[in-house]
């Protein structure tokens, strides 16, 4: 026991040692850029190394939680966190190897700065997972936001970029003053400001992992920060969101914070994938897709918790069982889709997906990996998201099948909304990779394709494998690692209620091996058609252009047309999001249509917020008039008030009625007086 | 005796200054050496605390004493004095030969003017720390005024005079309203039960003592109007943004880091002395005082398009936390009060670098410091962070422990306006240092070198700030 | 009532051989609604016999998935065969949330077919596809109303219990549930197998196509596979609808097994009933019914609810 | 001897109706000299009421009698006549209307210490609280509604001895090096607006101080 403690210490202390080493050696050396690359990418690479040995013995409750201290903050590594810290280990070792590639091109000279703000992120992460107590979870929260931002505002030079970082900036900063709140009120001794605590504590949290209306700067950030950061951001920093609720939340009654979590993620998966939709950005689609995602997990923990309240044990192991995992499965694939998406931006030089196309024939791989990748996040079998959305949907219908009627139309509810999410998203998925990779370039790319870059594969394959290999010990990591992680939650009562994992794990089994059906017959008719056409003369000849003269690469769908009636359906495209030139005369010119989808969140909350206190900035500045009479004035009546609150509250309080004060003098109305 | 030394001290390096008036290289030099002798003074007290070697008596009552607190305000001031003067040294020539900026007719004031009311200035502050007699408070306050408004006219242009006039004007009318409010005070005692000696404040605050409630909150309203303007509490604050924005970056400096200061200690004082039955008055009177700057000041960063009056509204808003946590949590406001005035040091000589580089104020003109002054353009945004309060600074310790102590209500519109604050300067803070340099600043290129040099005193002031922030952490955990 | 996994692999067996007779039934009897004599019922057969035989073209902008495309959704639904309790036999294959797995399979191969679509580059093939995944997100609520009605009315989460319980209570409510949600699964079919109603497989205008349009460019083998593996939808999903209609006592095995072959043979003749008496409806019009099947089905899972009392 | 420090009291109360109406510059520097000689002499009366002879009391009074009474009106005529302004202030208030406001303020100030008999009773005789607190309110009245900056100084003079006058009516003595103190500074303050006005004029050609509002947010 002590040896392990020891180890753990030891462990601990050498992570951070090297993250923070690293970092500051490579911003020193920022003058010799090939240096500072190989420096700071060993240090992050090294670094998520020693940090999984450290984490996945936590999480798989080989090694008991430890809790020690550290530069004399209290640190502590348990099953959650260890659960928790695995994606952003992960995910930072993936993303430190496909860095190398991906800034070789625009990003190259500054790799100091890179690398040592990529260092500390990685780093604030890793604490914030470990923070024991609320100081240093403040602490990490905000350093953590403010590393990312630095690297969100890695390519500063475009105006987007400054604005998305500005945003980016001000929700990390709101996410932790709503946390100080909670805090505070929580610490507050009478009861009645519980229920407040949470709402900030929910708000707090819910700003890192995307709430519906809370989402406005994921869509922001992703697409500005660089390929590497914005999948460590997309997969593992949003899961720090539920981390913080499941460890740091003030205790409340599971039927609430059930309810709470059923309709945030409810709605936000649907709003998120219905806005991934009308995207045009390839990041973008991806980020509202993390949104989506986040939805679901929240969607299967809101699940949960009813099942909780309602002591229904199936219901609850499903649901909360199935959140993590979901969040689990989302970190891998959202992490290779977005250092795939880099790969894109890297050889064709833009994002817009309308202006891509064709590109399978220049990244075999990537093409097949984003397919594979795309269909598995949308919760088609063989992939592994679908195991954690069979067991939300496992437990909305034990819900179904509980006596309680209104848990009972909540429950067929979310399932039914699940189920819409999940064809919308592959649609939304479709859309992606037809667009980007298949079909014919729809403008001729003035530099030659350059081969696939060899670096950067290697990641995405590695994350792949571990997306596979999940479905493969789905089944062990349900029934042994997923039961204690969720002890340490306070919020599920800590081991009051047996929280045993038989429910799920029949299911968990048949689906991994019909997965290996699918892809055993997949062979099979391979093989099949193989030889059936072996002796077959095979020939290539243009698509079916319904005899069309001159069919050309721009008569393709594309993805906007491809979710245009959806879009329009959800009536996101239309009325001032479209702007069209209309066609003139017999031999028309030039005709377009512009469609761009505003984030509603954006319009409705955000913007006639922002305004309204820019009138009320405005109002005040009258007071800085300039004119030094009025300054003086302002000073006088300012004095004569303060006397007159002076008298009148030292007058006894028995008063004769007629108070012998000059009648003249009114009570000045914002000097009431408040005793404290 | 010591007292003495540190008031005097400084007019004997100022009385220097004329005689060395040819001389521009051993002028300068006068400044970190008067900086580094207060240093010392101070170091002589530390090394034997024993002896009270502060106390100064005048026909039996002590003029000059030195208590905890004014202790602490004296090293703050001296420290920051030091910094301002080394910074101060280097800064004085590079204006001088970059600052085409002003038209051409304007003059800006004889160098050795410069340095002897900079000195005179630090004296005063010195004496107003060290008085302990009320009405030489008064005068010391009165006098830092009088010394202080000559150096805003450092670039003699138009809006340095109407800055300097409205500072002086203003100033004076506060402090002659706190003259008032110390009579009001000393007649509360006259026809009190048992009337103090005389105005000192060991007298005042004898424990046989008592006042006339209501003349005694009379007299504590027009002192806290009187202080209060010095401080730049709201409804008196309209002098601090342009004296502040107008005065050139050292003053300014000392202006916001060490003048606030010690007006603070004089409400401090007032407050002190307040009887029990008067005491929950005078803590609503500046709280609503504090909430009201910290409201006025949120609302006035958002807009701001001068990144030095930013500034000043920003020393609005911490005067006004000073008050709040003077009300409710005193632990507290020594760290916020060395916090802010560090970390407000080194905002203020940044902003001098990025006036002498870009020669212009406005936040819209000054784009693309991380390619044209990157050192700069880091330290810059370090000191947003620390003084917005971003946990590694020590003025999230403090701010954390004020809102834990306020009434949840006030706690919350507290936040919210503090983020506000953090919104509005982080605008324009990104809007300077990222982004691409403006077409026209490449031939201002050797002033911008000439900036990069500057560096170093901000460079370890943030040094400090992220230090004392660790220390105020390990500080927070034992206390909570 | 006593398992007997034999009459479960016959039907099986049966659902692999006559698949492709469906499609032949339906043209007989759209051809007799209208007096003619229509094509052969084995006509099915003979076109998969020609197409295995024949060469194979490929488009050149495609590069790879018009390849496995094909192979992939014949897969997914051989697979989403063997959860179907035949002849209200419980399928050895089933387990508990198996009516996911079958969901979701039929959403794998028709997320093959769009891709394969796509990848020939062709505007008609994306209308096709743009236009299929519409309606199949919009049709994915309305059926997993239905699985809540059927799991609700089981009270069990296995898709082979759920078609081959007993009525949970003969009280009139329940049986015009039962009849509403069929009536649902048959919509629902229809949507998905692309008959009449909603998408003409029969048509030449490409622009008016959708599950047609997706496999314009397939020929020789794939275009096998494909047709086969509509069929195999085809009979899958009429299957579905017989089994919600048969209750599972109602008689012994063998009678059972005869009985679901004539149902499905019967629905075969009333969706050729139904395609040679019905236009198509405006495309606008598609989400609103969709919507409008969803919330019957979630209204027949009420009636279920208010008519067993509550559930237990 | 209560009634010449009634006298004095008096004469004080009057001098403010004067400097309210006073339309020449010139003129409002006369009175404020006026103003000055009458505190010195304010404060001998009371010394005498009271009987607190001692050197430092005679020293304190004779400096300020200077000071107030000569040096600083001298100073204030010496920048007007070097920055050449024009004689007449141009009021933001008539002085008709200005004359009645002080009128109003004096009257307030009366009723004011008649409701606090306490404080009157210790004061060396019932003048000194409303003659003081008339004094600063009429100070106050200059400052905000006069538009030339050395009518502002002239306000502020005027402000300050209304402040004076509570303090040495009520006599509270804060020692020599204090009451040195205080005179030291007004005279430095005066000293250094007079210098900030010939900047002004010299740099915007007027001192206007209505016009100087451009440091406005």
């Amino acid at each position: 026991m002590l040896l392990s403690a020891l180890s753990c210490f030891i462990l601990f202390a050498a992570v951070l040692f090297l993250l923070f080493f690293g970092a500051v050696w490579s911003w020193f050396s920022r003058r010799r850029p090939e240096r500072a690359k190989w420096l700071g990418a060993l240090s992050a690479m090294l670094g998520c190394c020693a940090g999984t040995v450290l984490a996945l013995p936590a999480a798989a409750q080989w090694v008991p939680a430890q809790h020690f201290a550290f530069l004399g903050l209290h640190w502590q590594i348990d099953a959650l966190a260890g659960f928790f810290m695995l994606p952003v280990l992960l995910l930072g070792l993936a993303a430190a190897g496909h860095s190398l590639g991906y800034l070789q091109g625009h990003g190259g000279q500054r790799q100091g700065t890179y690398w040592f703000f990529f260092n500390l992120t990685l780093l604030a992460m890793l604490l914030v997972c470990a923070a024991a107590t609320y100081i240093e979870l403040l602490l990490a929260w905000e350093l953590m936001g403010v590393m990312s931002f630095a690297l969100v505002a890695f390519s500063f030079q475009e105006q987007e970029t400054r604005h998305a970082a500005w945003v980016y900036l001000l929700a990390c900063h709101a996410g932790a003053v709503f946390l100080i709140l909670m805090f505070v009120l929580a610490g507050n001794p009478n009861p009645g400001y519980a229920g407040t605590a949470v709402a900030c504590g929910l708000l707090g949290f819910g700003l890192k992992a995307g709430f519906p209306i809370l989402h406005v700067w994921l869509p922001e950030a992703h697409p500005a920060a660089p390929a590497p950061v914005s999948a460590i951001m997309s997969a593992a920093m949003l899961n720090l969101g539920i981390y913080g609720i499941l460890r740091f939340l003030p205790p409340v009654s599971p039927g609430l914070l059930g309810w709470l979590l059923l309709g945030l993620g409810l709605s936000g998966a649907l709003l998120g994938i219905v806005l991934a939709l009308a995207q045009v950005n390839l990041k973008r689609l991806l980020a509202y897709s993390s949104i989506e995602n986040m939805g679901i997990a929240f969607l299967g923990l809101g699940l949960g918790f009813l099942g909780l309240s309602q002591q229904n044990a199936a219901m609850a192991v499903c649901g909360l069982g199935g959140g993590l995992l979901h969040l689990w499965n989302h970190a891998l694939l959202k992490g290779t889709l977005f250092l795939l998406a880099g790969a894109v931006f890297k050889s064709t030089g833009t994002l817009i997906i309308d202006k891509m196309g064709g590109l399978g024939k220049d990244l075999p791989v990537s093409k097949n990996l984003f397919i594979a990748n795309a269909a598995a996040l949308s919760g088609l079998p063989p992939g592994n998201a679908f195991l954690s959305e069979i067991m939300i949907y496992l437990a909305a219908f034990q819900g179904v099948l509980s006596g309680n009627h209104v848990i009972l139309a909540a429950a067929i509810i979310a399932a039914v909304g699940l189920a819409l999410s999940g064809g919308l998203a592959a649609a939304a998925f479709c859309k992606a990779s037809a667009a980007v990779f298949l079909g014919a370039a729809r403008n001729p790319r003035n530099h030659e394709p350059h081969p696939e870059c060899r670096l950067m594969l290697g990641p995405e394959l590695f994350l792949s494998l571990l997306a596979l290999a999940s479905v493969i010990f789905a089944p062990w990591l349900w029934e042994n690692i997923l039961p204690g992680v969720l002890q340490q939650s306070p919020l599920i009562g800590g081991g009051s209620w047996p929280l045993s994992a038989e429910h799920g794990s029949q299911t968990l089994s048949a689906v991994r091996n019909f997965s290996f059906a699918i892809i055993a017959l997949i062979a099979v008719l391979g093989f099949l058609r193989h030889r059936q056409l072996r002796r077959k003369v095979l020939d290539t000849g243009c698509t079916w252009d319904c005899g069309y003269a001159l069919p050309t690469a721009r008569m393709q769908y594309t993805g906007t047309a491809f979710t245009q009636p959806l879009s329009d359906y959800f009536r996101l495209t239309l009325g001032r999001h479209r702007s069209t030139v209309p066609v003139q005369g017999y031999f028309p010119q030039e005709a377009a249509v512009h469609i761009t989808a505003s984030d509603p969140g954006d319009r409705l909350v955000w913007h006639p917020l922002s305004r309204f206190t820019a009138r009320i900035a405005d109002k005040t500045r009258r007071i800085q008039s300039g004119y030094l009479h009025l300054y003086i004035l302002m000073i006088l009546i300012a004095l004569i008030a303060m006397l007159i609150y002076a008298v009148a509250s030292s007058l006894p309080p028995a008063a004769a009625p007629e108070p012998a004060l000059p009648a003249a003098g009114q009570l000045h109305q914002n000097a009431a007086p408040l005793q404290p | 005796m010591l007292a003495l030394l540190m008031v005097l001290l400084p007019l004997l390096f100022a009385a220097a200054a004329p005689i060395l008036r040819k001389r521009p290289l051993a002028l300068y030099s006068l400044l970190p050496v008067a900086g580094l002798s207060l240093c010392l003074v101070l170091a002589a007290d530390l090394f034997c605390p024993e002896r009270d070697l502060f106390s100064l008596y005048l026909g039996g009552t002590p003029i000059l004493a030195a208590d905890a607190i004014s202790r602490f305000f004296l090293q703050l001031t001296a420290g920051l004095f030091l910094a301002v003067s080394v910074h101060a040294f280097f800064w004085l020539p590079a204006t001088r030969e970059h600052s085409s900026h002003r038209v051409p007719g304007t003059r800006t004031m004889h160098r050795y003017l410069f340095v002897l009311f900079l000195l005179a200035f630090v004296s005063m502050m010195n004496l107003s720390i060290l008085s302990a007699h009320f009405g030489l408070l008064w005068v010391a306050v009165e006098a830092t005024t009088l010394a202080s408004a000559p150096l805003i006219l450092y670039h003699c242009s138009e809006g340095s005079l109407e800055a300097m006039w409205k500072y002086l004007l203003l100033c004076s009318i506060g402090i002659g309203l706190a003259l008032f409010g110390i009579l009001l005070l000393a007649f509360a005692g006259k026809i009190s039960s048992c009337p103090p000696a005389s105005l000192g404040f060991a007298d005042l605050s004898a424990p046989g003592v008592s006042f006339h409630p209501v003349w005694f909150k009379i007299g504590f309203v027009f002192c806290l109007a009187g202080f209060g303007t010095k401080m730049g509490l709201v409804p008196f604050h309209s002098w601090l943004p342009d004296a502040h924005s107008e005065a050139p970056a050292p003053v300014s400096a000392l202006l916001s880091g060490a003048l606030l200061n010690c007006c603070l200690l004089a409400v401090m004082r007032t407050l002190r002395l307040a009887p029990a039955e008067v005491l929950p008055f005078c803590r609503t009177m500046l709280t609503i005082l504090g909430l009201l700057s910290v409201l006025v000041a949120a609302f006035l960063i958002i807009r701001q398009k001068d990144f030095k009056r930013m500034l000043a509204y920003s020393s609005i808003e911490h005067l006004g936390l000073c008050a709040l946590l003077l009300c409710y949590c005193q632990t507290a406001l020594t760290t916020h009060v060395i916090a802010h005035s560090v970390s407000k040091m080194m905002l203020f000589l940044l902003a001098g670098n990025i006036l002498l580089a870009y020669d212009t104020r406005s936040i819209s003109k000054v784009t693309g410091m991380f390619s044209t002054l990157p050192r700069t353009a880091c330290l810059w945004l370090i000191g947003l962070f620390a003084i917005c309060g971003t946990p590694p600074s020590p003025l999230f310790v403090t701010e954390y422990l004020l809102v834990t102590s306020l009434p949840p209500l006030l706690a919350i519109l507290l936040l919210v306006l503090l983020f506000i604050v953090f919104a509005g300067m982080a605008t324009a803070c990104l809007s300077m240092t990222m982004g691409t340099p403006a077409p026209g600043s490449h031939e201002r290129q050797a002033a911008q070198a000439a900036a990069e040099q500057l560096t170093i005193v901000p460079g370890a002031a943030a040094l400090g700030i992220l230090i004392l922030g660790y220390i105020t952490t390990l500080w927070m955990k034992q206390l909570l | 009532m006593p398992q007997n996994p034999f009459f479960w692999w016959a039907g099986l067996i049966t659902a692999l051989l006559l698949a492709p007779l469906l499609p032949g039934v339906i043209n007989k009897t759209k051809a007799c609604f209208v007096g003619r004599q229509g094509p052969s019922l084995l006509q099915p057969y003979y076109n998969l016999h020609k197409l295995f035989r024949k060469d194979c073209i490929r488009s050149s902008t495609s590069c790879g998935p018009l390849a496995w495309a094909p192979g992939l959704e014949l897969s997914a639904l051989l697979l989403a065969l063997l959860f179907l309790p035949y002849a209200n036999q419980l399928s050895p294959f089933a387990f508990t949330g198996d009516a996911f797995l079958f969901a979701y399979l039929l959403g794998l191969g028709r997320f093959a077919l769009v891709i394969g679509a796509m990848d020939t580059g062709s505007s008609f093939e994306g209308m096709g596809a743009s236009r299929e995944v519409q309606f199949a997100a919009l049709t994915e609520g309305a059926f997993f109303a239905v699985i809540g009605f059927l799991a609700f009315a089981s009270r069990s989460l296995n898709l082979s219990e759920m078609l081959s319980c007993p009525l949970p209570a003969n009280v009139p409510t329940v049986i015009a549930a039962v009849i509403l949600a069929a009536g649902i699964a048959f919509i629902v079919m229809l949507v998905e197998n692309s008959r009449v109603p909603f998408d003409d497989p029969e048509t030449h205008l490409e622009l008016t196509m959708i599950h047609e349009a997706m496999i314009l460019d397939y020929s020789g083998p794939d275009l096998g596979f494909i047709l086969y593996s509509a069929a195999l939808k085809l009979w899958l999903m009429t299957a579905l609808v017989v089994l919600m209609l048969l209750p599972g006592d109602l008689a012994s095995a063998p009678v059972l097994f005869i009985l679901h072959l004539l149902g499905v043979l019967l629905g075969g003749i009333v969706i050729g009933a139904v395609e040679a008496v019905s236009a198509r409806f405006r495309f606008l019009k598609l989400p609103q019914f969709l919507l409008g099947a969803l919330c019957t089905a979630l209204i027949a899972l009420a009636l279920t609810v208010i008519g067993t009392g509550g559930g237990r | 001897m209560n009634d010449l420090l009634s006298l004095l009291l008096g004469a004080l109360l009057v001098l403010n109706l004067l400097l309210a109406s006073a339309s020449r510059l010139r003129h409002c520097i006369k009175l404020v000299a006026i103003q000055g000689v009458l505190l010195g002499l304010l404060s001998l009366a009371c010394a005498q009421s009271s009987g607190g002879h001692n050197w430092q009391f005679l020293l304190v009074m004779i400096l300020s009698l200077l000071i107030k009474g000569g040096l600083l009106p001298y100073l204030l005529l010496y920048t007007m006549r070097r920055i050449s302004v024009r004689r007449e202030l141009e009021p933001v208030v008539g002085y008709s209307l200005s004359l009645v406001i002080i009128l109003a303020l004096t009257g307030g100030a009366f009723w004011l210490s008649s409701i606090t008999p306490t404080a009157v009773a210790h004061g060396a005789s019932p003048l000194v609280l409303p003659a003081a607190l008339s004094t600063i309110s009429t100070g106050l009245f200059l400052m905000v509604t006069r538009r030339k900056a050395i009518t502002q100084v002239i306000g502020f003079l005027v402000f300050e001895n209304g402040i004076s006058i509570f303090g040495t009516g009520m006599m509270i003595h804060n020692g020599l090096l204090v009451e040195l103190g205080l005179l030291l500074d007004i005279f430095a303050l005066v000293f250094i607006m007079g210098l900030a006005v010939f900047n002004i004029n010299r740099s915007f050609q007027h001192i206007d101080t209505h016009s100087l509002n451009a440091l406005g947010d």
